[in-house]
């Protein structure tokens, strides 16, 4: 179906680049616009802990060279806020005063760290790890072998810290209910994943919580984060890692259904019907749990970005979970996780 | 990407403070010791809606004119700015304002035309301008500020810069600026930098303090200056009056005197009138006023008055392009004017040579007693380079002048035609020097005369005293660069355009073209012998100018009758060094072809 | 001005115009349009309260007058200065796209009820006595309210209270952490005051000792009732589940009743577990108290979504900060209880947002075999409540909903007697109730007296110049200072917002954009230089070549025009216009003036 | 502040403003002169004044030099010809010349008219062109970026008079007065409806009117003529002038610090058009021999 219609993606993490470059092959002729807040083209968040292995030059972790885009005809808006998205005159408001017309639009926005509203005085004494600039800021905040305390934990979480003890920096968990974040594990196991975490090199502390954080004095930039029973632990960099919250503010206004996440058919269509959502900012039906329910990791995330392209050019396909969920601890007694495997 | 030759392009809509932002830049630069070259281009209208253009290029080591990348383009006013996108390199930097007060229109914010390997900034100019100063008119300085902080380039050199530059405004401005700055810079700091834009700490830092940022209209006048000027006249009109202006604050201090004319025609005949009394005179205009001065320019010619004009070229005919640039007056300039009215024409080829000719001129006019016109254009007037000032003062003082001692019949000789055709010249006010200055063609004495042998010697006497220029000392009338003996492509060059054709000319030797250059200062008299020796090494000859027909290269073919090739183009911009280069490498080509 | 004053006399020779000021009075459509739509603010605020006036009053640090301002449409200024529903803010224009944050309207209307001085006096405008006896029965804020405006017109009102004390909802459904008693106590006092008899422990209805309203009737020339909308509602459980009354499982409670039992004195525990239903303040107020009682896990559930539940964002995430979670999607359809018969848990069954209803909620709608069970030991039920009518001895026109049918003046289908607050509109906010409290004393004030007395109309008056800088468009928001959690989250008492002081309460008032200015341009003295334009800081001054003017007569759109030839006018869109001041001083010609509009009640 | 606004309805306004026609005298170009300047005035004036005196546009010339002021013609809907610096009355002369039934607008500056055009003025004003010369003088160059004019107050520093300007101003009213101007009138930007009802006059007026309007440069002179400061200056013409005296004329005249608004001088007297109808019949034998 060869057209003009303008294929509008919010997004440009791997669900709008799966979609991006799945539309073009459906449709030669259409116009493909990728809206961002980065100042950068895409790039997998995945890889961010690798600029602790030395790879701190963004153009090193690019998913493609930047001509990419222009060879694929797909037009690259950075540094560009969606404010508000009004699906009747089908138009996009940016923060830059700016309105773009869609036929189709895509939402795949992501997640932002979710951070516990009791910890929201302290977010100026914490850093995020959410973007290449979040990532490199904590690069540079941490001296050669410092420590870092990791809050909460998740997968995401995890991953850093492994990459830290790896390449030689201290790493404190304080471990809650979000550490295996989004996997789903018995509370028989947990003990077990926790001992591997230790296994590998992290310090992990247990049922205690922070409950407020203090900055350093000027000799030691270090950070105190204080716990329920007085007692605290200190670190160069505090990093709260809490799982995902979708980013759906500037869908408020749309009339596109939101609990959590933007909810979705399994065709991952809204109830607009110009309107489709991919990745952590859906929530996607799911006939056999009879719920809404997220679907997290990277091939999951990209393949949904490729069913919602297919259906926004004609097709009816429901979307498959396609990622192995099961968390395991392999022969060396190490974590394996398969939102680990890129 | 080297760290040691970045290009910034300011864009904005009239009245933004374009140019001011880039002048601040520039100057602030070459404060610190960098080399820099810049030129702006601006609308004819004060405000509205005209696009300005500000390039700076900021080098460790002399360049020889701008880059056709910029590392970083600025913009004030997107859609001005849009267009020029473009001209950024891979990995450079966009900056722009993400807020703008004004619906925009799909597509017609600059976000939108960032190409993919750009790094966009953004910033919000408006308001942080009007945080620090309650008004949005310090955008052009916040922007500098957060080019700073996202550089690290020195910030105290720019206080002192902005203090400066508003120092004559009210102290609340200056303050207001100076906020409206650090505003920028703590912006520019905290913003993240993506882009592999970094520049190394200056090679003639030392030289820095001594170095100056001046514009081809500010080496005259320094010129003029150092070569004693005492009086100047002359009328507004784009781009020659900033030479004016400046003359105005400046000469005073040393007692000389400027006045404003009510029309060139006035100004052209007070400064012949001052010459004739005796004084360093001159005046500033560009083509239009050029048309209107030749009558009086043939009357110093045939009254043999020295007289210097400085004449800034701009687009033509008529009222033409008034900020743009070109080289079409040199035929006006040459040959303009009734009779055979043969001058003197210097044409510098950059800011340095502005200098030089300036002060040469007056030197001149006097030793030869006539009108010399140094001819500019816009893109020399306007264009900035760095400059260091020589230590020592390298025009001779103005000469006495005195009467010869009155030959056998007791008279004084005004005109006497002595063996190098120049005649002993009075001024009023010396004993023994009366005599009559006149339009009319006459004898020895001054006086009246239409006999036809006198008219004969007399010309002869006004065309054979200039040949003299042609070795006057410490005068570079002409000059050849680059490869020695024999060449494959010569590039045969004049004026504003020289920076250009020198930049080409290195790219063509890296090419491994055999490859020349001459630059040619003196228009007229002509330096027919060097031209012919240069010509004579050449396979191929190319002559690059801003006219259609190529004026220069007629005034070199009609002297030798040697044919050229000839790129012309009448963009009202520099020609573009790639466009120099395919001719160059297009005849290289045909060359060993053959 | 003179001409403009004589036009507008001209048009109404019984609207006086007031010389001292220049300020005149004009009943023009356009004129009150322009007023409803420029001030979203007092638009949507139900009792009508004039907020730029008073959050002027503010700036110039006239606490006690902005006091009065607020006063005069609303008797409650400190209390609804705590727990107002804020539909100003939502609509207030700094909130625009663009424009940052809206201005903290309710917190400053607490502003000056605490900044007042402590010696101010209240200052009102007494009627001359009419002679005439109204009951009104609830002393609730729609009650007191109505009792107070009443009393002002000349009329002997006597409130009938059934509780011991008066307040109403105020008092016994909502906490003293988020309304602090002395406040509540001494403004129900102010309103009173004036001749008002109450009397508490006076219930009306059929029962033993109870008042008939047949009595009231006889010895009233008006009755007013404002009883509210008390019962609650019960949890539409699925029949085949209901193994007994949900009420006569332990560990089940209602949550109003919860709430009232507990201001009456009563002590109340909850388990550890609790788990809330319902989606309003009562929901949101019950699970903080649970986690004052020293529940651990407390979860509110909701149907629908947190999007589109009627509580304000910060009241949502103070309850997240003292650990209350919230569920979205769910609705309860069972109760299970352990052998003991406890409540152990809650099925709930999985929702999808359906359609839109007319209130501006979302329906849910379950979706089929998609139950699920949450374990908990207290289930608190605050999904809302429904009026009781047949405590009356004489029977009354009710509407679809079951409610009283009032018209226009709130007198119902029984001559003489009058209904307000939500015993006509069913649970609402209490500034609709106040709101609704009025404008009814108004209606039984003209019934009572044969003729309307007061009529609205819009005060104009010009201003000599801009009464604000650009520089107050950058002022953050200012945050309301709470308590820390530690010593709030184990106290029923509390008070978690502490208010503004007098420094922070000025830096919040300059960020209001006083948008009740009027910015207007001579056009026949207007050059079309567009020197205005220039400063301009948004997009609000126009070449325009029409404007649009709606059916009602009120203005549309501005219809703009770049063609030289086809600009009619250049014209401030105060839509647009943020009163910053900016064009008036530029003008060369001073052809730009400003005018401050206000609605005011006059006699007539 | 001066008149106060009186009822304004927009709507009322708009339909009047459309119903009067004055924008028909207007081209479709935005002026683009810096807002605030003086000239939107006097552009707003002449097309009110034409509207009033129902003159078709295609009956109008409008010409002009260089300067700010002499892009003029480009924002109105008449004919126009914008010619070289100062050299506006020649060509107007021409146009007169050709077609006396014309009507000829000269406009410019005051850079333009007293400098570089000075040596015209006397004798497009002793001829008694039936042309109207409107003087926009703002007392700066503009176009040029702000040099001092030959109306420029002493002490005024530009950028040729660094140290303040030193030359005495011109008075264009005592030199138009002498010149023998049949029609000598001042008005000012910032008092637009009296500046509309001037432009009526001179343009009604049949021979060389000179009107005189103060327009402020807001760009480059932000000391001297600025609005505020001339709203202070101004005055009326006291009301017992008699503009029959030109003796009274340059008196007034004369008093530049507080410059009077209003007609100072009027004469009726041949034309340059009469005494060329005049010539022809003579010529042609019509002429009765007295």
């Amino acid at each position: 179906m060869a057209s003009m219609t303008h294929n509008v993606i919010i997004g440009n993490g791997s669900a709008g680049n799966g979609a991006a470059i799945t539309l073009r092959e459906r449709d030669p002729d259409c116009r493909i616009t990728i809206i961002t807040m980065s100042s950068l083209p895409f790039y997998n968040r995945y890889d961010l802990p690798r600029i602790f292995e030395g790879y701190d030059d963004w153009r090193e972790i690019l998913a493609h060279p930047p001509s990419y885009y222009d060879e694929q005809a797909i037009t690259l808006r950075r540094h560009s806020q969606v404010t508000e998205v009004d699906s009747r005159t089908q138009t996009i408001s940016f923060a830059h005063n700016e309105k773009m017309h869609y036929d189709r639009l895509l939402v795949c926005a992501g997640g932002r760290g979710y951070l516990p509203e009791q910890l929201s005085d302290y977010r100026h004494l914490m850093h995020g790890f959410g973007s290449y600039e979040a990532a490199i800021s904590v690069y540079k905040a941490l001296p050669k072998g410092g420590s870092a305390v990791i809050l909460g934990g998740d997968m995401i979480g995890l991953d850093l810290g492994r990459t830290l003890v790896a390449t030689g920096y201290r790493v404190v968990v304080l471990a809650d209910e979000f550490t295996f974040w989004p996997h789903r594990i018995a509370s028989d196991e947990r003990a077990d994943y926790l001992k591997a975490l230790e296994h590998m090199g992290m310090e992990v502390s247990d049922e205690t919580s922070p409950v407020s954080i203090e900055a350093g004095g000027k000799k030691e930039p270090a950070h105190r984060v204080v716990l329920e029973d007085g007692s605290g632990v200190v670190a160069d960099v505090v990093l709260p890692f809490y799982g995902l919250v979708p980013l759906v503010e500037f869908m408020l206004r749309s009339g596109v259904d939101i609990e959590r996440g933007l909810l979705v058919d399994p065709q991952l269509r809204t109830n607009n019907e110009n309107i489709w959502a991919a990745g952590d900012v859906c929530q996607i039906w799911s006939d056999e749990e009879k719920a809404y329910r997220f679907f997290y990791g990277w091939s999951n995330v990209r393949a949904m970005g490729e069913v919602a392209a297919r259906n926004m050019t004609g097709a009816a396909q429901a979307f498959m979970d396609t990622q192995d969920e099961r968390l395991r601890i392999d022969e060396k007694g190490d974590i394996r996780s398969p939102y680990w495997e890129h | 990407m080297g760290n040691n030759d970045i290009q910034i392009a300011i864009c904005g809509s009239a009245g933004d403070g374009t140019i001011a932002a880039g002048d601040i830049l520039k100057r602030t630069m070459a404060r610190c010791g960098y080399k820099v070259i810049a030129f702006d281009l601006y609308p004819a209208e004060i405000r509205g809606f005209g696009k300005c253009v500000a390039r700076v290029r900021i080098s460790t080591e002399q360049a020889y004119s701008l880059k056709h990348q910029s590392d970083v383009l600025i913009s004030l006013n997107d859609s001005d700015a849009i267009a020029h996108v473009g001209e950024v390199r891979d990995f450079g930097a966009v900056i722009f304002e993400d807020s703008p007060v004004a619906r925009v229109a799909e597509g017609a914010h600059i976000s939108a035309h960032v190409r993919p390997a750009q790094i966009p900034y953004g910033l919000s100019q408006r308001q942080i301008s009007e945080r620090a100063t309650g008004a949005a008119r310090s955008r052009n300085i916040v922007v500098l500020g957060y080019l700073a902080g996202l550089y690290g380039l020195p910030a105290d050199p720019f206080r002192d810069i902005i203090a400066a530059k508003f120092k004559t405004k009210a102290a609340a401005v200056g303050e207001g600026n100076l906020r409206a700055f650090d505003a920028g810079l703590q912006a520019g700091a905290a913003a993240f930098k993506l882009d592999d834009i970094a520049l190394d700490p200056p090679i003639h830092g030392d030289k820095g303090a001594r170095a100056t940022m001046m514009t081809g209209n500010g080496a005259v006048e320094r010129g003029c200056l150092d070569a004693g000027i005492d009086t100047f006249f002359g009328y507004p009109i784009t781009p020659a009056t900033t030479i004016m202006e400046r003359l105005a604050r400046e000469m005073p201090k040393t007692g000389g005197r400027m006045l404003q004319t009510e029309d060139e025609i006035s100004a052209i005949g007070a400064t012949l009138g001052a010459g004739y009394a005796g004084a360093r005179a001159a005046t500033a205009t560009s083509g239009p006023g050029l048309a209107l001065m030749v009558e009086m320019i043939g009357l110093g010619v045939m009254a043999e008055i020295p007289a210097v004009l400085f004449v800034s070229q701009r687009g033509g005919p008529s009222t033409g392009m008034p900020t743009k640039t070109e080289q079409s007056d040199l035929n006006l300039a040459v040959f303009g004017g009734s009779g055979d009215a043969q001058r003197i024409v210097l044409a510098p080829t950059n800011v340095e040579g502005c200098y030089r000719c300036a002060g040469k001129a007056f030197e001149m006019a006097e030793c030869y007693q006539t009108p010399v016109i140094v001819l500019l254009d816009l893109y020399l007037s306007n264009r900035y380079e760095t400059v260091i000032p020589p230590e020592t003062m390298p025009f001779a003082p103005k000469a006495e002048q005195a009467p010869s001692a009155p030959s056998g019949d007791g008279r004084y000789r005004r005109f006497e035609i002595g063996e190098n055709h120049t005649s002993r010249r009075a001024v009023p006010g010396q004993a023994g020097g009366m005599h009559t200055a006149t339009g009319l063609e006459h004898d020895e004495f001054g006086r009246p005369s239409d006999q036809a042998q006198m008219h004969m010697r007399m010309s002869t006497k006004r065309h054979e005293k200039l040949k003299q220029a042609l070795s006057h000392p410490d005068l570079t009338i002409c000059k050849r660069f680059g490869d020695e003996g024999p060449v494959d492509v010569g590039i045969l060059g004049w004026g504003s355009t020289f920076g250009e054709i020198l930049e080409t000319m290195f790219a063509a030797q890296a090419e491994g073209i055999r490859c020349a250059a001459m630059k040619v200062v003196m228009l007229s008299p002509l330096p027919v012998e060097q031209i012919a020796r240069f010509l004579a090494d050449c396979g191929e000859v190319l002559v690059p100018e801003m006219n259609y027909e190529g004026q220069f290269a007629n005034l070199v073919s009609g002297a030798l009758g040697r044919p050229l090739t000839r790129l012309n183009c009448l963009t009202g911009g520099p020609m573009e060094i790639e466009t120099i280069l395919e001719q160059v490498r297009a005849l290289a080509k045909a060359r060993t072809a053959a | 001005m003179p001409d403009r004053q004589k036009q507008a006399r001209d048009a109404n020779p019984d609207l006086p115009a007031d010389h001292a000021t220049q300020a005149y009075y004009s009943n023009d459509a356009r004129d009150i349009g322009w007023l409803r739509e420029n001030v979203p603010c007092q638009t949507a605020c139900p009792a009508g309260t004039d907020i730029p006036a008073y959050i002027w009053a503010i700036l110039e640090e006239k606490y006690g007058l902005s006091y009065e301002i607020n006063r005069e449409a609303n008797v409650l200024p400190g209390i609804l200065g705590r727990i107002c529903s804020r539909p100003c803010e939502d609509v207030c224009r700094h909130g625009w796209p663009g424009n940052g944050e809206p201005v903290n309207i309710c917190h400053l209307k607490r502003s000056a009820s605490d900044l007042k001085h402590r010696g101010h006096r209240i200052t009102e405008s007494l009627y001359a006595p009419s002679g005439k006896r109204v009951a009104v029965v609830g002393a609730g804020p729609a009650g007191v309210a109505a009792a107070h405006d009443l009393s002002l017109l000349g009329h002997d009102v006597t409130i009938f209270e059934r509780e011991h004390e008066a307040g109403g909802m105020l008092r016994y459904g909502i906490p003293e952490f988020r309304l602090p008693r002395d406040v509540l106590t001494i403004e129900l006092h102010n309103a009173l005051r004036l001749g008002v008899e109450l009397l508490t422990g006076a219930a009306v209805g059929n029962g033993p000792g109870e008042i008939r309203l047949t009595d009231l009737q006889r010895d009233y020339d008006a009755v007013l009732l404002t009883t509210g909308s008390m019962e609650a509602i019960d949890l539409p459980l699925r029949e085949e589940t209901a193994e007994r009354p949900d009420r006569e499982i332990p560990g089940v409670e209602y949550g109003l009743e919860f709430l009232m039992e507990l201001h009456r004195g009563e002590k109340k525990t909850v388990g550890r577990r609790v788990a809330v239903v319902g989606a309003g303040f009562t929901a949101l107020d019950c699970a903080r108290v649970a986690r004052r009682l020293g529940a651990e896990e407390v979860t509110i559930h909701i149907r629908t979504t947190e999007e589109y539940i009627p509580v304000t964002k910060d009241e949502i995430f103070e309850a997240k900060r003292e650990g209350v979670k919230i569920h979205g999607l769910r609705t309860p359809v069972r109760l299970v209880t352990d052998q003991t018969g406890g409540l152990c848990a809650v099925e709930f069954v999985q929702n999808r947002l359906g359609g839109w209803r007319d209130n501006g909620r979302r329906q849910a709608i379950a979706i089929d075999n998609s139950e699920f069970l949450e374990p908990c030991d207290t289930l608190l039920v605050a999904i809302g409540q429904r009026t009781l009518n047949d405590y009356l001895d004489v029977t009354l026109e009710l509407d679809r909903w079951g409610s009283v049918s009032v018209d226009d003046s709130g007198m119902s289908s029984n001559e003489g007697i009058f209904a307000a607050g939500d015993y006509v509109k069913g649970p609402t906010t209490v500034i609709e109730a106040v709101g609704h409290g009025r404008q009814t004393a108004l209606g039984i004030d003209t019934w009572l007296m044969g003729r309307q007395r007061r009529q609205q109309v819009v005060r104009i008056e010009p201003v000599s110049g801009p009464l604000r800088e650009r520089s107050y468009d950058f002022i953050p928001s200012q945050e309301m200072p709470t308590a820390a959690l530690r010593p709030r989250s184990k106290s029923l008492q509390h008070e978690v917002e502490t208010g503004y002081d007098s420094a922070v309460a000025h830096e919040e008032a300059k960020r209001c954009y006083l948008c009740n200015l009027k910015y207007q341009i001579d056009v026949g003295n207007c050059i079309y230089c567009r020197a205005c334009i220039e400063v301009a800081p948004r997009n609000c001054i126009k070449l325009i070549e029409g404007v649009e003017i709606k059916k009602d007569g009120t203005y549309g759109e501005l219809i703009e025009t770049n063609q030289w030839n086809e600009v009619g006018a250049i014209w401030i869109d105060n839509n647009e216009c943020i009163r910053c001041g900016a064009c008036f001083m530029v003008c060369p010609t001073k052809c730009i003036s400003i005018e401050r509009l206000d609605f005011v009640t006059q006699d007539m | 502040m001066n008149e106060t606004p009186g009822p304004v309805y927009i709507e009322d306004t708009l339909e009047q403003i459309r119903g009067d026609g004055h924008l028909g005298y207007r081209s479709a170009l935005l002026p683009t002169w810096c807002p605030g300047c003086g000239y939107f005035s006097v552009s707003e004036g002449v097309t009110k004044a034409l509207n009033d005196l129902s003159i078709p546009g295609k009956d109008v010339v409008v010409v002009s030099g260089i300067g700010c002021a002499s892009r003029f013609p480009f924002f109105m809907e008449t004919y126009g010809f914008h010619t070289l610096h100062g050299r506006t009355l020649p060509v107007a002369t021409g146009i007169k010349q050709a077609n006396d039934a014309l009507t000829v607008l000269a406009v410019g500056g005051d850079g333009d008219a007293f400098a570089i055009g000075a040596g015209h003025i006397p004798h497009a004003a002793r001829r008694n062109v039936d042309i109207t010369y409107l003087l926009l003088d703002n007392g700066i160059y503009g176009l040029t970026k702000g040099q001092a004019s030959p109306t420029s107050a002493i002490g005024f520093v530009t950028q040729t008079t660094p140290y303040e300007n030193r030359d005495e101003p011109l008075n264009p009213l005592m030199m138009l007065l002498a010149y023998h101007a049949s029609w000598v009138g001042q008005a000012y930007a910032g008092r637009p409806h009296h500046l509309t009802q001037m432009i009526a006059e001179a343009i009604a007026h049949r021979g060389f009117s000179y009107l005189h309007v103060l327009s402020p440069c807001v760009t480059f002179d932000k000391t001297d003529k600025t609005y505020a400061n001339l709203d202070l200056e101004v005055r009326d013409l006291p009301d017992d002038h008699d503009p029959s005296d030109r003796m009274a004329a340059m008196a007034e005249a004369a008093k530049a610090d507080t410059p009077s608004l209003g007609l100072f001088f009027r004469e009726e007297r041949a034309t340059l058009g009469d005494a060329m109808t005049e010539i022809a019949e003579r010529a042609s034998g019509n002429y009765p021999s007295s």
